[in-house]
């Protein structure tokens, strides 16, 4: 009989599935990988040592939130700890004009794309819900509830194709996110369209407590990408260098008409899901142990300095810029915060309703009020 | 569905019209098109709306029109629908989606509440969601399960998002072009029963804005409150309340969200009696809104509690049985009946 | 550097591809299948006997419902005409224990599951939403929400499992349906769970006007499985030994603790989306003709004649049976529905509460009110 | 959480304990234990329910206690546990779900209002769903975005589900006890804020029943209705009220879906003076019910129209801006205040 099949079916499943283990450039001693790797090319000098740099600064900004969370200074942080190649990697290749689409526990990547700490942490301090403009970086809210930014980015990049504009989107999400109806939906019509979009899923290995294998049966997330028709990328996520080259070649795609990447980096998160979780309810020290010696900086740190691309001299700059940058978050994270009440029936609407002006009013009556007294 | 949805009617051309019998389908395929036209930014899309011109015929002829980069058709999924359109909205469109029925929007909740009611919001106005959501609502077509909902109050009770829904072919043009030139997030109810009715006028987007009742008939004795499907049943009521010697000044809603608490106020300390009525459940309804607010704010104007009519407490039950379920003018004539009037000794 | 995955990530995406083509066992012109096709066997003669019976009365069946639809005895139709290999072939291995998860499309598996056509038709006649007892068929109500039964068969599979019970739950779903989130999430959970559940996907083309190519850029939707860990199969869906045998081979797995399988058969739907769909508006008679020669049951009268295992007395003998359970269909839906007000507030709680009474008291005094007046 | 949720604590040994001090966190824990001891067909699941014991802790021990067949993890997909849990249920069991935080909960929108709350009347009562759904609700946490939200008005608009919330430790225990007893879907909405207040009391199932609402405080002069973290504020407030001169009867809901009506009418129409609060922004919220529907019962019994104190129309504010939003004793005194009393001149 004829090959039976309706128009849309290609059946040729060729070229999109992952590699079968986790794409490298650079190992965790820092050496570069024997293996080849794939469609993977290892970045030129000065990005690895722009990567490098991003990713130290990246981590003083992390250690120092999470400092501020036990002087009560924030309210939360989930920190990126270990997941520094993300973070840095998948923000370096995007060009001005594509955006970025963060979690919650993306901060340092959303400090990568330039977004000044302050406003960064404007969310987790408690003063304001997003505390940058998203046009101003071309970076969308920090999410929370999980995997629906992935549809915000699929729509988005679509946009770009209708308006004829050169842009990608990258959306990060994690292990955990993948298993929302969001993401299926978002990778679906992201198939359909061939979207400017690129998926990045940090593959940490838990979902607050829950482990991957209570998350999902697949061999890998990034086998996910035939189901939808979409190209998938396995990679090591503690690799800078590789998820650099991956997200640069998902962007490369996306931006010449080639529609969406599923990149999958393979990482792990050295804290716990925020300082508000007890990591050792349900995971062991050593597991962490292990993961702490494939220290993304610390590879990376080894191969610059091998390679006679980072002295003593320069580590020592970097490691006062670092300082200085958390001296500054500091600051300005211990000044008091000053909120206004009033503000709180602005931004509901494009103007404030006759019903809100009333609401207002008995608020600010009720301050005044209240002033005297106190 | 014939003169004023003609594809080739511009704007101008259909708001030049001479007054012509137009169904309320018609209407919303009209105000469509000349939205598109309008405005570049402007897509629609969502199920069947592109080719098939969607299951109820609102878009039909649209895709062939403005093509597939502005009407087509998507995947199947409307978390998917929703979702997508949050982000094409932030990159400079202006889309217009529809759910093909009113339980169907159930899969976009979240993405409904969570983002496109409140990015506003977060974002400290800096991002505006200027989407519109085609939702068909209501029974009384005798549909089977799932095709029938109410699901208005649920809306209503999420800040951010305005939600209005027509009562009349003329309305239907009107605020849906409204709805799409806003900067909000709108939520537009679709009286599915109401889709076939006719009214002989001309489209056009002047008149009340968006946010405005307005009183459909004006009356001294009471006043009856109803929106989309509803509309034309009080204005039935009305007539035969008449007979009954009842003056009924009856209000069409139109945006439920914000409520126009003047045009309501005004009327009520006039009347000093009230009816709302809604197909929807009334337990926790938007009925209750009405009457709470109405009451707050008319307490020593009225000779008797606002009464409510509305879909009993229960699933929406199957077409043999809806006819039961529904409000009708005499159940309305009965609560007006209730109203507790001179002479009564209730 | 050694192999990085969590625990639960295999790597390997070995067996859980499905095939390059649909497989069938005998082909449009009822003649054996050369190609090799797969794990699928050649049912039994009595088996085959059974499956051409089923879809000669399961079709007859659908063509009444459709004349009544134009007679207004049935506020609407669904037809699976064209689909009537599935519909008798995923029902038939079917255990007594096992359950069946049908869409609003299925009411010939209902049928063939041996609910009263009556009691079926309930639904589209308007009298009630699910004219018959669930637990005494094992059959869920047939579902509109589209995908939202996949997760109930998850959840009812699970169950069983938890419960040392031997039940196997099988959803039918669509092409379109594999759009919504709630597919992924249940896909996704009954691999996790090793959920003794089979996944029927009748890709039938077109979800109402939209055709597979605007539905997923997937190479076949059997090709989801692997992101899931879930075996797949595809399958020609107009081959009833196909169906059946595949179908046996999920429910085998399962029902041995092997977990789910996900099952595309590729078919057509002959009629309009339903009654009230017009779909000349969207596809070519052409396209329609080509399927007709591809009719489910044509080809197993071919095979089965051939080798005399079906000679004109017994298809007689089946038209006649056909004929009287058309009979039985047009009569009970002719006569005029007894339904009644008061059971609106039924069924809401396990008990009503005071304030349906009182709704159903004002109800029934209204009705009492009219009934000296008409 | 100490005594109380011991997990080896039985149901008995739980309801024979001498008084003790709880938190209602420690008393919906034991309210889980107790129920899976008692009953073989009750299991836990949700995200990081198992293991982990619950962001929160309230399902702390269990899976160690009673096995990972009966209590555990899911992934993450909220549609995924509610809709599992319904065909569970249709398989002998009795799920009782976590829903993470309130707003997580909107993904499983249409698993809860198409199929939780219709199955039993689609199906003519033949298929129960005695299914749980625990939602952490409300504010005052100082949690960020999406994590303080109260969504309950969208549940008891929906017919089929029974919405209940505890007010104090003991009830919690008693309620959540009682909603996996009962027949009927149940949404148990947990005041998040109230997790940590202590009570000494005795667990005990026994007690006034799931539908019921209780007279916290008698009084006489007005009658303020609240539920879950609300409770406790109109108790402040109806202390601090007494050196105002009234004297406030305070009502604890419990059962919001369906609503007692007769305690709630008979205390109205003996006060004439009513109050409702509640976290939701007041539009089309829970407490247009309580006040459209008591005013329909109590209208010549009431001195004032019923105020509502509710959160402001907005999405639920940041952490440094909540105290402004949520309703404080002090604004329910003035409330209280502006009822009309005699020698008002309002
Ligand atoms: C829809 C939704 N459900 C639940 C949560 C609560 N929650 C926050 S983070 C988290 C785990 C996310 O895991 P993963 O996606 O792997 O990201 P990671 O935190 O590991 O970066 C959960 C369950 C949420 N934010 N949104
Ligand atoms: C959640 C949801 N969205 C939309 C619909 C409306 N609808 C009913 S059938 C259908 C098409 C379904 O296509 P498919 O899954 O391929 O099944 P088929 O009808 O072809 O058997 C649509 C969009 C629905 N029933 N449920
Ligand atoms: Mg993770
Ligand atoms: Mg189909």
């Amino acid at each position: 009989m004829t090959t039976l099949a309706h128009p849309g079916e290609t059946l040729s499943a060729d070229g999109l599935l992952p590699s079968a283990a986790p794409l490298a450039l650079i190992d965790a001693d820092g050496r570069l990988t024997p293996e080849a790797a794939g469609e993977l090319t290892l970045p030129a000098p000065g990005v690895l040592r722009e990567l490098h740099r991003r990713m130290v600064l990246g981590r003083r900004f992390d250690t120092q939130a999470t400092a501020l969370t036990r002087q009560g200074r924030l309210a939360v942080y989930p920190s990126s700890r270990g997941q520094d190649a993300c973070q840095v990697g998948a923000v370096l290749p995007l060009r001005d004009s594509d955006w970025l689409f963060p979690t919650y526990r993306d901060s340092v990547a959303v400090v990568t794309r330039g977004v000044p700490a302050e406003d960064v942490l404007a969310l987790l301090r408690g003063d304001w819900h997003c505390g940058y403009d998203p046009y101003r970086y071309r970076v969308a809210p920090q999410c929370t509830p999980l995997a629906t930014n992935t549809l915000h980015a699929v729509g988005l990049a679509h946009a770009a194709r209708l308006q004829a504009k050169d842009q990608v989107a990258l959306v990060m999400l994690g292990d955990g996110a993948t298993s929302e109806g969001d993401t299926h939906e978002a990778l679906n019509f992201a198939g359909v369209w061939k979207a400017p979009v690129v998926f990045l899923v940090q593959n940490n290995g838990y979902a607050i407590s829950v482990p991957l294998a209570k998350q999902t049966a697949a061999p890998t997330l990034a086998a996910k990408g035939i189901g939808y028709g979409i190209p998938s990328l396995l990679i090591d996520g503690n690799d800078a260098a590789a998820v650099y080259s991956a997200v640069r070649v998902a962007v490369d795609r996306a931006s010449a008409g080639g529609g969406p990447t599923l990149i999958e980096a393979v990482t792990y998160r050295i804290e716990a899901h925020t300082n508000a979780d007890d990591a050792t309810r349900y995971r062991s020290s050593d597991e962490v142990s292990t993961w702490l010696e494939r220290d993304p900086i610390a590879r990376l740190t080894a191969y610059l300095s091998a390679r006679g691309l980072l002295d003593d001299a320069a580590a020592g700059r970097l490691a006062a810029e670092a300082e200085r940058l958390a001296d500054g978050v500091r600051e300005r994270m211990n000044a008091e915060s000053t909120v206004d009440p009033a503000e709180l029936f602005e931004h509901v609407y494009a103007h404030p309703t006759a019903a809100l002006e009333r609401q207002r009013a008995a608020l600010l009556a009720e301050l005044q009020e209240q002033e005297p007294a106190s | 569905m014939t003169t004023v949805m003609s594809a080739s009617a511009s704007a101008e051309e259909t708001a030049a019209a001479v007054p012509a019998p137009v169904t309320m389908a018609a209407a919303l395929n009209a105000a469509l098109a000349d939205s598109l036209a309008a405005d570049d930014r402007v897509v629609v899309f969502g199920e069947d709306v592109g080719t098939l011109g969607g299951v109820f015929r609102i878009t039909d002829g649209l895709a062939s029109r403005f093509g597939e980069r502005r009407v087509f058709d998507t995947p199947l999924a409307e978390a998917g629908i929703v979702g997508t359109a949050i982000g094409m909205a932030m990159n400079g469109l202006v889309p217009v989606v529809e759910m093909q029925f009113d339980a169907f929007a159930y899969p976009a909740f979240e993405q409904v509440t969570s983002h496109l009611a409140k990015l506003r919001n977060r974002t400290r106005g800096r991002l505006a969601l200027p989407v519109v959501i085609r939702v068909p609502f209501g029974g009384g077509i005798g549909g089977v399960e799932h095709h029938s909902d109410s699901s208005e109050a649920y809306y209503t009770h999420t800040p951010g998002l305005r939600v209005v829904t027509p009562g009349t072919p003329a309305d239907a043009y009107r605020l849906l072009r409204q709805a799409v030139a806003c900067p909000d997030p709108v939520l537009f109810f679709e009286p599915k029963r109401r889709y076939w009715s006719r009214e002989t006028a001309v489209l056009s987007v002047d008149g009340p804005p968006v946010d405005r009742a307005v009183v459909r008939r004006p009356g001294k004795d009471v006043t009856l409150i109803a929106y989309g499907g509803m509309v034309a049943t009080a204005l039935e009521a009305a007539a035969a309340a008449l007979e009954e010697g009842w003056d009924v000044e009856v209000i069409d809603l139109r945006s439920l969200s914000p409520f126009d608490d003047q045009t309501l106020t005004a009327s009520v300390r006039r009347t000093g009696r009230a009816v709302v009525v809604h197909e929807a459940a009334g337990f926790a309804g938007y009925g209750a809104e009405v009457a709470a607010r109405l009451t707050e704010q008319c307490f020593h104007y009225l000779e008797a509690p606002i009464l409510r009519v509305t879909g009993f407490d229960i699933p929406y039950p199957p077409p043999h049985l809806e006819k039961f379920h529904l409000p009708s003018t005499d159940r309305i004539l009965d609560a007006i009946a209730r109203l507790q009037w001179e002479g009564d000794n209730a």
